[in-house]
């Protein structure tokens, strides 16, 4: 512990600044990165600057890519490329709420475990137990089967409610060892209370690990809504990538050699939950000087 | 011991309630009415014989009683292994319709689940092994991890399926086939399963093999495999008794992503027709059949909670630390 | 490998017949295998005839055999297990059996089985229930001849009953409950039919060609596939993979964009070979709720039947699959009973102009300038269109018709609650527009009369009506067609012409397109499938329920094997 | 007396829903003056700090009371405004992602919220010049970047800011180099001249021996011995407090080994389970208390 | 001569550049002789330790020689330096808390490890030197997770010095160690030197008292360099390096007490590694610094054995 001491420089902020420097020297990080944030501008400014509705028929129906529709047609003569930029925009939607709530419901159950400890702990331990063991997916057949959801915030809530378990479950073990650490003990001698210790003392000393939770969580989101999408119960209005995959899959796209329908939104999830993968490991590597090295 | 097991029956216990209440709930406070449905697809036309209809209906589905018999009622049904009936297969007993496409649904997970996990922490303990691979293989489990189940499936449906005809694209053995013990039927049934396996299989890889890697990197890292280098130890010793530490998290990781394996094999059977749950549960929810899905619903649940003992059993069997953490753990 | 529970007689029956290819039962040799899917999703829930709606494939039509057929082209009963049937007095129908028939356990097939079956009918949770209603006793004359004695005489729905209704054998079914004859699954069908169930599984069922039918000498037919196997696919797609495998010969699922592959070259045929490549099944309508504003006014009911632009349906929804629908929304195959003079004078089509001036005529104004127009009073109009979600083509022609329907100044929001909410809707008139086709094609426009005009209103609405349209006159009038002998065609026509004039003045109801018979068939194992040209047959190619007495049976007694 | 502590037990619940339960602390009384450096001495385990925690109100006890000037100890801003204490470790008393001095801020927000920026920071660099710590060499720095026995004088700085009465010091210089040691130690000494009481927790003999006037001595949670300093452990009484004290490596002298007890020495004399008052001030437990 | 160790320089490479925590370390070790390595936390006590045994990702070889027993040790050489560890070298490392792979028994772990260097495992011999340091034998069939840490610590020491090794490292093996404990580990060490199980011994610590008690020879070591190394009684009794001198003042010992004789630290703290400046690196908190400790200082010998690094020792 002391020996690192030395070697740590001295200037100011330096843990900020070294992490800073070996994430822009991280191959994973900036990959996993850039993917994401490419397509996620896609997904945010692409919509103004395609004039055609997602669900608008043109003319043109079941073109192959061309100059005029980018990425082709659906049997309907819906451009694809209109489509796939709106389906980004509820994919990510999706990713945001359903790994936002499954992340705030995961940091707070973890961190009350956590941190209170005992009865409190044991409870909210069971409690993550049962939801965790119960098949999440299946549960959001269940529900989503009875209510008919109908929007994508809907969705991603309801993902965010079965997904939390094991972001609670990493989050608590965090918390407990940090607990034992002797600042916390110094912040009650301090007079704060226990929520100001979580949110001012644990948090703040988790907040890589939380975010990388969160990266996971969303990740996890996205995958879960797209099976959701595709059995028939996403979301009933406008376009996610997994309706247009339903969608694709449903008029037979392959089969009738229309992959261009087919292919781009499948991609497009993968290379969104692909590469945050990756950024992961890669944020992983830039926090934790052991697997720096070698 | 006696205590970490009853512990965890405990949960699995409770976990087990409250699964099957919410399951008996929600068609119960949901909008929508499961008799109407049913009553609509009969082809009856007279108001009297769609009342009638409708009375017998309730009757039999034990609709017209108390909340509370109801309640008690279902869980007596549900531990004489009775889930009522389906309404989709109607008049077929749930608990035969799930009976039925379990046994595909088990020769799919069971196999991709231990298959995958084998082989992805292989995957994993070598491509941690050299740089070189680390940063060429591994992103291949990125993206496979990263895939839709449904969107490898159909990709190789389409490819080696519809256009390459190496493999049946639909059904759980050919059509042209009567089951029996033959070793022809057995090849004809592995030929079917063998797409289905294979998309499920690769997805979860990539899982495990990330999974493993990161493991056997923190394990490489850690203080007995420093000491043993120092000493000398081969990097073979120092690598396997990395890999059996770094195995034994991945056994619980196995029981924690029992639930998500089982979604995407239910996805998968879809994709291809694959006689198994996941077909089956498509169908109960278009055809809103409530009672198969609650079926279903259960029996996965039911098969998530004892496969999750088994594999809390074999943990404990395994790692020695566990046992030592149930003597004198801290809370 | 999957339980299998094979029903009927063990297969070394089969055996014995000396068939070919015996050399392992186990394996259903290609050539004399016909591979059928469309019509069941899932694993076969019963065997049950009385259960027209879910039992498995072929358990009415293959196993189970009606007195009669219907034959759509020629318009006409055919005799099945009756040789023939006719009224003896107004009120009086005698049917007379063919000899020597005998069930799949050799007991012979007679008229008290006859009248067993119709007298099922009684109990009161039977489908039809309601017979009872007008006939008044059924009796076995002899072993040969029943005879039927009604109150009135209803010819057009006796007719179809003739061919509709199964004939199943007394001497198993007589000690069975009313919850036993609905509910029951009837694990070994004991029927007089072509062929008995070899096995079922999950995704499955197996039927298997009985060589001593008794159609075999009376009828000289004989269904040329050995064996049948009606697979359950759980969607479309997988079978048009299956198809394109060849591991399947007819496919009655709709199937989006078949036409390309019928067009390019991969051993594809249907019915015709252009559009709409399938023949017409049923009729798919708009029904506006005619007991909430706007939609009680004919008027405005009109505009919004000129404002669809069904081709953009047909063409985009549907890749010319389907027909647009003549504006009185009967079968092509009814054609004769179709009025030109009433559809020239009062018919509609699409015209958004049209649609305008009709809705401006009767005091519908856009006064706000949204662009849509308001009620009379005032008042906003936001009618929502239902269809189940996840019906995908419903679902694009719902939106299409939102579109549509904007040009004209008439606002329609798509909406998809789930099919259960939907029949909720629907069934209680709690909706403003809906889509539905659950009337098929029959032996008498009369079934869709009924549909359209069927009185009185009920809190329930569950089969018919479901626009709660009333008119007492329509409502007389379908009675009397009820009423009309079906072999009196003017006395049908003069009738239905009122009818339709009704239609097209009020349309409580607006015909949108006609569902294709959907047939993909696959030439590789089988051949002469029905097509409209040449000398191939003209029977519907389909193994849905209640089709096979409607000429697909037929259909399976004139293919022929590729091979040969 | 300032802080009293009376027949003070902890009993840990460990395992699942507490199924076993381990005794850190049993039957403690003691207490500590104005002015007065008691330390704390005993093997690993046995109880030292849970005794700390308990004074600083940082866990309940499970039985006995702890008064401080008559009032029960209680975890509040009220009583840390008196009582505060340092750990072990002092790198792990800083949150790390935050700089150094967010300690005197803490307790500004808290105890001092009235009082103006500039006055506060003056109050910041006199304490910590008390503390002989250059204000300009720590000030607006993480953690990290200063050393353990800068850390831990901040960390008596900031207690100082609350002119506390009592301050439970824990191991406070066992991660410290022998050097800064002594600096603290003598830090500690001074403020004891302030009328600090000063509880000094330990395991190391020679530091407690170099500061405190009275020492009390710890076995499995329980008092062995305890009395003056110079008492213990010029004349150790009980078995344990003597193999302890020659355990301790000395500079001049060799490893002696500490001879058997043999029989008990307090038996008779009615020591068992409680307390013998060997001397004045000096009191020893029962040397087999648990077989007596 | 059993280990002579010249002019080492070993590095760690930083993003900063390099840090030079060994720069330019000679000593010699006789046989049989235990040494006892004392200084400052971060003076390059335990990279001394690892240089001899098995170098880290980030060490860099600079300069210097290591040898032992009349053979240069290759210590920049992974691959090379396998021949020599455990069987010249050996280490009892400062985590020998966690040094054993906590789900193989230990008697399992030991006979794969042996088997691994091409050693059989005598069990009798095993058992003998576990008797030795007090352990009994069913420790062997336990999982390291059953042991107390005491017991961990002595297991390891049993295992490192299986092979019999000329030169054992033992780095802080007894800082986490309660007072008790600590002497029982201390002795069993001097136990295993007596009994020739190793010829000689490093025995890394900051206590100089507990030193003493088990070295023949202290070596102090200040930023990187060799400040003083004598025999243990000498450097105790007469230290000559001014540091040295305020160390040993600086320690407390029972029986001493604030109130009677007041002890005083060293003020100022170490150079940094990363750019350490010219000259005597004491120099800035020497009280006896003069204008000559701008050059560094040569390792003098101003008594028989007794090495010293200061132009005013
Ligand atoms: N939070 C806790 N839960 C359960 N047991 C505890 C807890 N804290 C301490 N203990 C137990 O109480 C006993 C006393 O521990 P304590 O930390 O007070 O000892 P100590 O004298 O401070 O030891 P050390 O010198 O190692 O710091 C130990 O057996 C310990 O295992
Ligand atoms: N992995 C590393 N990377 C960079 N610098 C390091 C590393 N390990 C040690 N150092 C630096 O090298 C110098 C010597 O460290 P070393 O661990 O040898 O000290 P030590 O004398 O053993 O200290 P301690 O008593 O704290 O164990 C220190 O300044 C330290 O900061
Ligand atoms: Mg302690
Ligand atoms: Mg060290
Ligand atoms: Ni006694």
């Amino acid at each position: 512990m002391t020996t690192i001491q030395e070697a740590v420089p001295r200037e100011r902020a330096a843990v900020r600044r070294e992490a800073l420097y070996f994430a822009v020297r991280n191959g994973k990080l900036m990959t996993g990165l850039t993917i994401v944030l490419a397509l996620l501008l896609l997904g945010l400014i692409g919509p103004l600057f395609v004039a055609a509705a997602p669900n608008e028929y043109s003319v043109k129906a079941m073109s192959p890519p061309t100059g005029e529709h980018w990425f082709g047609t659906t049997t309907f003569g819906q451009d694809i490329f209109a489509q796939f930029v709106h389906g980004l925009r509820a994919t990510f939607a999706v990713g945001v709420v359903g790994g936002g709530i499954a992340a705030v419901i995961g940091m707070v159950v973890g961190f009350v475990a956590g941190y209170v400890g005992g009865l409190v702990d044991e409870v909210l331990n069971m409690l993550t137990n049962i939801v965790l063991v119960i098949p999440s997916l299946a549960v959001l057949l269940i529900v989503n089967a009875y209510l008919g959801i109908r929007s994508v915030a809907v969705q991603g809530l309801f993902i965010g409610l079965t997904q939390w378990p094991w972001a609670a479950r990493a989050i608590r073990a965090q918390t407990f060892s940090l607990r034992t650490r002797e600042f916390v003990d110094l912040a009650r001698m301090s007079g704060s209370g226990t929520g100001r210790i979580i949110a001012r003392e644990i948090a703040p000393n988790m907040s890589s690990y939380l975010f990388m939770t969160f990266i996971l969580l969303f990740g996890g989101s996205v995958l879960i809504a797209s099976s959701l999408d595709f059995i028939g119960l996403g979301p009933t209005e406008g376009v996610s990538l997994g309706l247009m995959l339903q969608n694709a899959n449903q008029w037979s796209a392959l089969q009738l050699g229309m992959w261009w329908w087919f292919v781009p939104p499948g991609a497009a999830i993968t290379a969104i939950v692909g590469a945050l993968y990756v950024a992961n490991v890669g944020l992983d590597e830039v926090f934790n000087p052991k697997l720096r090295e070698t | 011991m006696r205590r970490y097991f009853g512990r965890k029956l405990l949960i699995y216990g409770l976990t087990f309630f409250v699964a099957v209440t919410v399951n008996w709930m929600i068609p119960r406070f949901m909008p929508g009415d499961p008799v109407a449905s049913m009553v609509a697809r009969a082809n009856v036309t007279k108001p009297e014989a769609v009342e009638a209809m409708r009375a017998y209906y309730n009757n039999l589905f034990g609709l017209d009683q108390p909340l509370l018999t109801q309640y008690a009622n279902f869980w007596g049904a549900l531990l004489r292994g009775d889930f009522g009936t389906s309404i989709w297969l109607f008049p077929t007993p749930v608990s035969q319709v799930i009976g039925g496409a379990v046994p595909y649904t088990l020769a799919l997970v069971v196999p991709s689940v231990l298959l995958s996990w084998v082989v992805g922490n292989q995957f994993g303990a070598y491509a941690a092994r050299r740089k070189l691979l680390d940063n060429t293989v591994l992103p291949v489990g990125y993206v496979l991890t990263a895939m839709p189940y449904m969107w490898l499936a159909v990709l190789l449906a389409w490819a080696l399926g519809v256009i390459a005809g190496l493999f049946p694209v639909a059904g759980g053995y050919s059509f042209s086939m009567r089951p029996n013990l033959s070793w022809t039927f057995f090849l004809d049934l592995l030929h079917h399963w063998t797409l289905p396996f294979l998309s499920l299989f690769l997805v979860a890889l990539g899982g495990w093999a990330i999974g493993m890697r990161n493991m056997i990197i923190y394990e490489l890292e850690s203080d007995y495999s420093t000491y043993l280098s120092a000493l000398g130890a081969p990097a073979r010793l120092i690598r396997r008794y990395a890999f059996r530490n770094a195995v034994l998290p991945q056994i619980t990781g196995l029981a924690l992503q029992l639930g998500v394996l089982v979604a995407g094999a239910l996805v998968t059977e879809i994709v291809f027709a694959y006689p198994g749950l996941g077909s089956l549960i498509l169908k109960a929810i278009q055809n809103k059949d409530f009672f198969l899905l609650q079926g279903a619903f259960l029996f996965i649940v039911l098969g998530v909670l004892i496969a999750n003992f088994i594999i809390d059993i074999v943990y404990v069997v395994v790692d020695p630390r566990t046992r030592a953490g149930m003597a004198g753990a801290q809370a | 490998g999957g339980p299998s529970t094979p029903t009927g007689p063990a297969p070394s029956q089969g055996q014995s017949q000396g068939a070919p290819a015996d050399a392992d039962p186990n394996q259903l040799p290609r050539g004399e295998t016909l591979y059928t899917t469309g019509t069941q999703w899932g694993p076969p829930a019963n065997f049950n005839p009385i259960r027209e709606w879910d039992s498995a494939v072929g358990t009415k039509g293959l196993v189970y055999e009606s007195l009669f057929h219907y034959d759509t082209t020629a318009a006409k009963l055919t005799p099945w297990l009756a040789e023939s049937g006719s009224w003896t007095d107004d009120t009086t129908y005698e049917i007379k059996l063919r000899p020597g028939i005998k069930w799949s356990d050799g007991q012979p097939f007679t008229a008290k089985d006859v009248v067993f079956s119709f007298e099922l009918g009684k109990m009161e949770t039977i489908p039809y229930h309601n017979l009872w209603n007008w006939l008044q006793k059924a009796e076995a004359v002899d072993d040969q001849t029943a005879r039927f004695t009604f109150s009135t005489a209803n010819y057009q729905e006796w007719d179809f009953m003739l061919y509709t209704r199964t004939m199943v054998p007394e001497h198993i079914w007589k000690d069975r409950s009313e919850k036993e004859v609905l509910d029951g699954i009837n694990e070994n069908p004991v029927g007089t039919g072509a062929y008995k169930f070899l096995s079922k599984d999950q995704d499955r069922v197996t039927l298997q060609r009985r060589d001593d039918w008794w159609g075999k000498t009376a009828l000289n037919m004989e269904p040329k596939p050995r064996y049948i196997v009606d697979i359950a696919t759980p969607s479309n797609e997988v079978a048009m993979g299956l198809l394109l495998q060849k591991g399947l010969d007819l496919s009655n699922n709709f199937l989006p964009g078949v036409a390309n592959l019928v067009q390019g070259n991969f051993g594809l045929t249907t019915y015709y070979n252009e559009p709409p490549y399938m023949l017409s099944a049923n009729t798919a309508w708009l029904v506006p709720n005619t007991a909430k504003k706007p939609m009680d006014d004919p008027a405005f009911r009109k505009a919004l039947a000129s404002s669809i632009d069904v081709k953009k349906i047909v063409e985009g929804v549907y890749g010319n699959l389907v027909k647009a629908a003549s504006p009185t929304g009967l079968l092509p195959q009814w054609d004769k009973y179709v009025d030109q003079d009433v559809v020239a004078k009062s018919g509609f089509a699409f015209d958004a102009a049209k649609a305008k001036k009709l809705l401006a005529d009767a005091g519908y104004k856009d006064g706000d300038g949204d662009g849509y127009v308001e009620n009379k009073d005032g008042s906003k109009i936001s009618l929502s269109l239902i269809v189940p979600s996840g019906w995908t083509d419903w679902m694009e022609s719902a939106r299409s018709i939102a579109a549509s329907a904007k040009a004209a100044g008439i606002q329609i929001t798509p909406d998809f609650p789930d099919f259960n909410a939907l029949v909720e809707k629907r069934g209680k008139g709690d909706f403003d527009l809906v889509i539905n086709n659950e009337r098929q094609l029959s032996n008498s426009p009369y079934t869709y009369y009924e549909y359209l005009f069927q009185l009185p209103i009920q809190k329930q609405q569950n089969t018919v009506n479901f626009g709660r349209y009333e008119n007492k006159k329509a409502w007389d009038l379908v009675q009397q067609l009820d009423q009309v002998k079906t072999d009196d065609t003017a006395g049908m026509q003069k009738i239905i012409s009122q009818l339709q004039q009704i239609h097209l003045d009020d349309l409580p109801v607006i015909p949108l397109w006609y569902n294709g018979l959907w047939a993909q068939s696959s030439t590789s194992v089988w051949k002469n499938w029905p097509a409209e040209a040449g000398s191939a047959p003209k029977t519907p190619a389909v193994m849905w329920r209640n089709w096979l007495e409607l000429g697909g049976f037929e259909t399976l007694t004139q293919i022929q094997p590729a091979a040969s | 007396m300032m802080l009293r502590l009376d027949h003070v037990t902890k009993v840990f619940r460990i395992g699942a829903f507490g199924g076993r339960t381990v005794t850190a602390v049993k039957d403690v009384s003691f207490d500590v003056a104005p002015g007065e450096v008691v330390s704390l001495i005993g093997e690993s385990g046995s109880g030292k700090s849970t005794l700390g925690r308990l004074i600083l109100g940082l866990s309940r006890a499970t039985g006995g009371t702890i008064t401080f000037d008559g009032r029960p100890a209680r975890a509040g801003k009220d009583y840390y405004r008196d009582v505060q204490g340092i750990f072990q470790d002092p790198f792990s008393s800083f949150n790390p992602v935050f700089k150094a001095d967010r300690v005197f801020a803490m307790i500004k927000e808290s105890y001092h919220p009235g009082v103006p920026e500039g006055e506060w920071a003056e109050r910041v660099r006199t304490a910590l010049r008390d503390v002989r710590l250059n204000p300009d060499q720590v000030l607006g720095k993480f953690p990290h970047q200063l050393s353990g026995g800068q850390l831990q004088r901040l960390l008596i700085a900031r207690a100082l800011l609350l002119e506390i009465r009592l301050l439970v010091a824990d191991e406070i210089t066992s991660m410290l180099d022998a050097s800064t040691r002594i600096d603290v130690l003598n830090l500690l000494a001074e403020l004891k001249t302030r009328g600090l009481g000063v509880l000094y927790i330990t395991h190391d003999l020679s530091l407690g021996n170099y500061l405190a006037e009275r020492t009390i001595v710890l076995r499995e949670g329980a008092v062995v011995e305890m009395g003056p300093t110079g008492d213990v452990f010029g004349d150790p009484l009980h078995p344990y407090t003597r193999e302890l004290l020659s355990a301790v490596p000395r500079l001049h002298e060799d490893w002696a080994d500490a001879e058997d007890p043999g029989t008990c020495l307090y038996h008779e004399r009615g020591a068992s389970g409680g307390l013998l008052e060997a001397a004045p001030g000096h009191l020893v437990a029962c040397a087999r208390s648990k077989t007596c | 001569m059993s280990l002579q160790v010249s002019e080492l320089r070993v590095h760690y490479r930083t993003l900063r550049g390099d840090v030079r925590a060994l720069d330019g370390m000679s000593f010699e070790l006789g046989d049989g002789e235990i040494l006892g390595l004392v200084g400052e936390s971060g003076c390059g006590k335990s990279t001394l330790g690892k240089s001899l045994i098995r170098m880290d990702g980030r060490m860099r070889h600079v300069g210097g020689r290591v040898v032992l027993d009349g053979r240069e040790l290759p210590i920049a050489d992974d691959r090379a330096m396998n021949d020599f560890r455990f069987k010249e070298v050996s280490l009892i490392p400062q985590y020998a808390m966690s040094a054993l792979n906590p789900t193989r028994k230990i008697r399992r772990m030991v006979g794969e490890l042996l088997r691994s260097r091409g050693a059989a495992l005598d069990a009798a011999e095993l058992e003998r030197r576990m008797d030795q340091v007090g352990l009994p034998r069913e420790v062997l069939d336990r999982y390291p997770i059953e042991l107390s840490g005491g017991m961990k610590q002595r297991m390891v020491m049993v295992i490192s010095t299986l092979l019999d090794p000329s030169l054992l490292i033992a780095d802080e093996v007894t800082s986490a160690l309660d007072v008790s404990t600590q002497k029982a580990v201390a002795r069993a060490l001097l136990g295993f030197r007596d009994s020739g199980y190793v010829k000689s011994m490093i025995f890394v610590t900051h206590d100089i008292a507990l030193t003493h008690h088990i070295a023949d020879t202290i070596m102090v070591m200040y930023a990187g360099r060799l400040a003083e190394k004598a025999p243990a009684d000498a450097l105790v009794k007469a230290p000559r390096h001014p540091y040295t001198r305020l160390l040993v003042d600086s320690l407390p010992e029972v029986g001493v007490r604030y109130a009677e004789r007041r002890l005083e630290g060293i003020a100022g703290s170490p150079p940094s590694l990363l750019d350490p400046p010219p000259g005597c690196r004491f120099r800035a908190r020497c009280p006896l610094a003069g204008d000559e400790c701008a050059e560094e200082p040569p390792v003098a010998e101003v008594a028989p054995g007794h090495h010293v690094a200061c132009w005013k020792a």
